[in-house]
């Protein structure tokens, strides 16, 4: 473990920001932190990255406490380096922001130009060096600041929703290229994302937080795909989460049977993924064990997909289907459907 | 006011024919003001940022102390200064009294609460941001303040011009612990004051004019380093 | 006030540099045991007396002369700490006070002149020709004319309540009569100033409304009377640093050529005599 | 230095026992410098926002030449003044000499370049966020400068408070233009200037506290209201 | 037409950020700016929001030409309104903040409290009123200067990248708030992006920039299911993208014959919409007409999908399917399989 946070509450104003939150980074971990808006994951980064102290808690680098101040609170902050969700940048050239934490770190003058170089390619930002940091567009201020932290090499690098104003190409090439660092320099990421395809093609572990707690953590698959609440189920997309008494025949909800494959009793909750759904005019016989008839309620397009409301006796189904879908099938509203899924297809907890 | 006139033809005169005594004065002027500047500057705008990046009770109090001090009369500075290094004072066995360094002391004292309270109100216009990036990329504290402070340079270099001004335009420090003692001690200042009180108008404003011209290279100089710098 | 002992400090250990630094403009010797201070009243250093006499006094005793200038209470006052050497001023009682209090060694006189009232030339309240009590008695009573007195305590000042006292009049009295009575508080330069831009009368000294004559509408209305009489004198301080060039000073001012110089100061620039000599004969003034 | 002790003790008693002299003067004197400032902020803060926000040939000179008469000594513009409205002078008719509004245009003259190069300095340390955030959502010109200086108004209210202080800390104005009257023109610091000159150390220095005191007071209302409004 | 852009450059500092752009705003639409990062949609928006002049050409609203300066400038300006890509807030609390459009107009205590009150509800901002603008979060932030802008009731609204800073809930939320209300009020939306979910889901007409060009505009649907040039289709997120030469049998790419649906001739482009390539082990007689043999060079997870390049002879193709689709098909690297997709998912251009 490179860093932990023990207990770690939070209070601003007499409001608790953060309660009771602990967490641990291991080394070389690219470790994603997602949650709602306001949740807490900027003030929690802040605490991480040494930049404020918590009201209460402790922390410990490489199993050491770290202390409240003094020489070796700064010897570990200068470890890490945080690139904020509003970064600013210092006034004057492009370059002279990116060498900054060289020069305060007494880099000699060749090291610097070359390292400054190099990490200028890597956010796409060569020949930018000698801009004036306050002409920069949206994206290229953001790739700035993100060089200026990478130059540093810094063994836990905090990134506060580091992709925000790029467009999904460059996006995609940069998320490629921290990755290739990430395994290349093992280098420890904490990232707060928004952004759930960052999310899995980036994270190995990660947290989501809800109100200032941590509402789960574990691997990025595991959160993804064994949500273990109904917030974190809704939170990670899942559409069709529905309370439900499980017993053998299979799980109640309201008045369907839905046929599953855990063996779960009693109260909980199921959730199907609005992919697995599928829509068809006529019922077939196929190795799907959930059936149902149902009536379009309305179709919405999210994006590339479009997502269907099937209302099912008292149920409301999410299915999403692709637009070739939707035109094949020629799915209008009003209109009597059946909908079919595989009972392996449905999550319970 | 034909004086004025008279006062930019004289003023000319002293410069063009390099009048020694005028130019005396006036280079011992600048000394005086530039090195209580200097040495106002190098103690009371990190004081400044120990004011401003430090949480205490009373701050709020004591800044409105140093406000309260913009308001500090010279002669006042020049009397209490007068007190404390005169023979009978506490400090008067350096002999200070009527010297140029004692000008000097007393000018810093004058300008202290000018560059404190400046500073501090250019550190606040800060914000929090830019002290956070510098820590964020692992400043110590000293480099994060030598970096707010370098971002915030516009308004400390207003500062230090003000903190300049009001030395080199005093009269009651020069006065009173200067004594005004000519080729010695005498500054334009106190030369005006003197030919004022002597009702050669044109004269001292002549002064005021060669005055004004020193000022004028020292903030065109500074200015100019400061856009450079960037 | 600063009362302290006329205390005899150490001669301080600067004084090395002394020889070489002396005379240079821009580089000044740094220890007070080589400069004689001498505190002079404004009205004398206005004149331009002093700048005169100052570098033949420092040719002939190899030293550094500071001259240093403010009104008669502050003069003292600096002889009372120790800050000065000598003071010339022109207040017979004060002087006496100081040397009794053992702060000064002697009262020695060297020059005199005369004060004047002075307005503007058509002379509303009609002064002209009085004695300075008639004078006085007469703007009081008129009430109309205006009149603006130094009100600083200074030499000058102190020679207006003296007229006053002698016109009969308590001098609270006066200061409170009226509108007439303007109070500055300001040096004899500016007093001169608001008196002409009044059109008002005043007290001034010889010296200074020379100085000023020509830029002012100002005309000496009255300047007969005894009590008009200005006698300054030269008071050696007794915890001088430098007691023997004190003496010199005191010497060098009452010497036959420097009584001469003295007496025909500004005669050619202002076609008047402004200082009658006066060293060793007796006239010491009211 | 007993006579600072001293000095506390008079002025505890002109506070304390209420003398009517120094109360006059003491008013006298937050009059004449309030409404200086007061007037001087209501010319010199929109000048200041006019060069800040307006483009043209030689603002950066014009900048120089404002910091440059931060330096203008008091006695120049008291003579300066005194021309002017002396009898002889342009505005001689007025009749303004040695009355306490002459003083009061003598300072706001002399105050002018703090308010407006402080302005100035306060509005650049904003950049140009707030003014485009204003703009973009229907302001006028008029309404987003204000907006600006609200936003910058802590530094706004430190150039108020540095105005006040050197209008009631200077004496040259207040002298020449003044000239010291009893009664009618006297006001703390020509008050202790006198003081000064009659070797009044302790009394005159006691004035010099219960100059300090005012000031005080102006600041600390200036602080709190701005704090208030928050 | 509510607001016209005809030849608008823009120089800064030498340097050409415009060139030459032609845009018209019908009003009621919800028009979408999209491109690279530095592409020029920040300085295009600002002309659009009369925050700053062009170098070059001219705008009208609703056909009356605006003029540089004056009162009739300020007139349009202030039926717009402008959410910044980096907004800064007031001083003060949420509620000055918003009311502020409102203060400045002259509108009634009343009124104002009403419409910020109701306009925090829609940004889910209920309660926030007092809170200090500096305390808050990120997403709290940018719906605070949002609501800011709502509240005035602009003819025209500019939003540039409006949600960066929002988690997918909320942000999905808010644009269905967004397009109720341009669908209830006809308020005309300007909004720059870089997510293609949120320009699929609102936009009703748009384009997208290059270097400071206009490189394609019309509706949403031409921009993304027709896009013009290779650079476009590439933008949006069309994967392979081949130049062809078209004849009457086909298109030859490489060595392949790609059989389509256009009568195109000639030199010029083709692309297959990797959702549109079926992969499978064993080629089977379906309606698609083109097939392929192919090995599988890697497998990439983008995100909930994944993406899997196949080696066709000298074309990389990728086609990307679901998780439960690769692990059925039980998909390796370096496999050899088989691709088909339906002549009319080729888009020609
Ligand atoms: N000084 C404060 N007083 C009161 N509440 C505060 C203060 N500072 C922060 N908060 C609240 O704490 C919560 C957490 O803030 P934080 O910035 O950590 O959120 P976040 O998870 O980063 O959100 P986002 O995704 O929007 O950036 C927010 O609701 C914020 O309003
Ligand atoms: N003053 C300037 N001098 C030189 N180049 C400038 C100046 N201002 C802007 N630019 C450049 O113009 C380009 C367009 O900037 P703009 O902010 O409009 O981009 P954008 O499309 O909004 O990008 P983003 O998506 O990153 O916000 C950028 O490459 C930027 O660097
Ligand atoms: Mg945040
Ligand atoms: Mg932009």
């Amino acid at each position: 473990m490179i860093l932990e946070l023990e207990n770690i509450s939070q209070r601003k104003n007499g409001q608790r920001i953060l309660s009771d939150v602990n967490l641990s980074f291991s080394k070389g971990a690219f470790f994603v932190l997602m949650g709602p808006t306001g949740c807490g994951k900027t003030t929690l980064l802040r605490v991480a990255g040494l930049l404020d102290k918590p009201s209460f808690g402790r922390m410990k680098y490489q199993s050491e406490p770290i202390p409240h101040r003094g020489k070796e609170r700064l010897h570990v902050r200068r470890r890490m380096a945080t690139v904020f969700q509003r970064p600013v940048l210092f006034r004057g050239s492009v370059f002279s922001n990116v060498e900054w934490g060289l020069r305060i770190r007494g880099i000699s003058e060749d090291e610097i130009s070359r390292k400054v170089s190099q990490v200028l390619v890597m956010v796409d930002l060569e020949g930018y060096g000698d801009r004036d940091s306050s002409t920069l567009s949206g994206g290229e201020l953001q790739r700035v600041a993100l060089a200026r932290a990478l130059v540093i090499e810094p063994s836990i690098l905090i990134l506060d929703e580091p992709t925000t104003s790029l467009d999904p190409n460059l996006r995609f090439n940069l998320l490629r290229r921290l990755k290739d660092l990430h395994s290349e320099t093992g280098i420890t990421f904490i990232m707060a994302t928004h952004d759930f395809t960052d999310a899995l093609s980036l994270g190995t572990t990660g947290a989501v937080m809800r109100n200032g707690r941590i509402e789960q953590t574990g691997t990025i698959d595991e959160i993804f795909y064994s949500p273990s609440t109904p917030f974190m189920a809704s939170f990670v997309g899942m559409k069709n989460v529905f309370p439900a008494e499980f017993s053998e025949d299979g799980a109640i909800v309201e008045d369907l049977l839905i046929r599953h494959t855990s063996n779960k009793r009693g109260h909980g909750f199921l959730a199907i993924p609005p992919g697995a759904i599928v829509v068809s005019r006529e019922t077939t016989v196929t190795s799907e064990r959930n059936h149902f008839a149902g009536t379009i309620i309305c179709i919405e397009r999210e994006g590339s997909i479009f997502s269907i409301s099937v209302n099912c006796g008292n149920l409301l189904m999410i299915s999403s289907v692709t637009r070739s879908a939707l035109s094949e099938l020629d799915l209008t509203e009003g209109q009597d459907i059946h909908i079919s899924f595989k009972a392996s297809a449905v999550h319970v907890f | 006011m034909p004086q004025l006139l008279e006062a930019f033809r004289i003023a000319l005169d002293m410069i063009v024919s390099g009048d020694p005594v005028v130019f005396s004065i006036a280079f011992r002027t600048l000394m005086i003001s530039v090195t209580a500047t200097v040495i106002a500057a190098l103690i009371f705008i990190p004081v400044g940022c120990l004011i401003h990046f430090n949480r205490f009770r009373g701050k709020r109090f004591l800044v409105s102390i140093i406000q309260t001090l913009f308001s500090v009369p010279t002669v006042l500075v020049g009397m209490l200064v007068f007190l404390l290094i005169s023979r009978a004072g506490p400090l008067g066995s350096l002999g200070m009294l009527f010297s140029p360094g004692a000008i000097v002391l007393g000018e810093v004292l004058l300008i202290a609460p000018i560059l404190t309270g400046l500073t501090i109100s250019a550190l606040s216009g800060m914000g929090r941001d830019v002290a956070d990036t510098a820590l964020s990329l692992g400043a110590g504290q000293l480099q994060m303040v030598l970096k707010v402070l370098s971002e915030s340079r516009y308004m400390v270099l207003t500062a230090v011009l003000m903190g300049f001004g009001r030395a080199v335009s005093e009269i009651g420090v020069a006065i009173i612990i200067g004594g005004n003692i000519s080729g010695y001690t005498r500054t334009l200042t106190t030369a005006i004051a003197l030919g004022v009180g002597k009702g050669e108008t044109s004269a001292s404003i002549a002064l005021g004019i060669i005055l004004l011209a020193l000022a004028m290279i020292v903030s065109v100089t500074v200015n100019t380093l400061q856009h450079s710098e960037k | 006030g600063g009362q302290s002992e006329p205390s005899a400090e150490p001669a301080m250990e600067q004084t090395t540099e002394i020889a070489e630094d002396a005379g240079n403009e821009s580089v000044p010797p740094r220890a007070s045991v080589s400069r004689l201070r001498v505190a002079t009243t404004t009205s004398l250093y206005d004149t331009g007396l002093w700048s005169y006499l100052e570098p033949m006094f420092e040719e002939e005793y190899g030293v550094e002369l500071d001259v240093l200038y403010a009104g008669t209470g502050k003069a003292l006052e600096w002889g009372r700490r120790g800050d000065v050497d000598v003071i010339t001023v022109h207040s017979r009682s004060r002087e006496e006070q100081f040397v009794e209090e053992g702060y000064g060694l002697e009262r020695v006189t060297f020059a005199y002149n005369y004060f004047l009232i002075v307005g503007s030339p058509d002379d509303p309240a009609g002064l002209e020709g009085m004695t300075p009590e008639d004078a006085f008695t007469t703007l009081m009573q008129n009430g109309e004319a205006i009149f603006v007195s130094r009100g600083d305590d200074s030499g000058t000042h102190g020679k207006e309540k003296a007229i006053w006292a002698i016109a009969g009049y308590d001098y609270e009295d006066v200061r409170t009569s009226g509108d007439w009575y303007v109070e500055g508080g300001s040096g004899m330069g500016p007093t001169l100033v608001m008196a002409d831009e009044m059109r008002a009368y005043t007290l001034s000294d010889m010296g200074t409304y020379i100085t000023y004559r020509s830029d002012l509408d100002l005309e000496p209305v009255v300047d007969q009377g005894d009590i008009l009489l200005n006698v300054y004198s030269v008071l050696e301080v007794t915890s001088s640093r430098n007691p023997e060039m004190a003496a010199n000073l005191r010497e060098f001012l009452t010497s036959e050529t420097v009584q001469d110089l003295i007496g025909n100061y500004g005669v050619v620039e202002y076609g008047i005599q402004l200082f009658t000599p006066c060293a060793g004969e007796g006239i010491q003034g009211i």
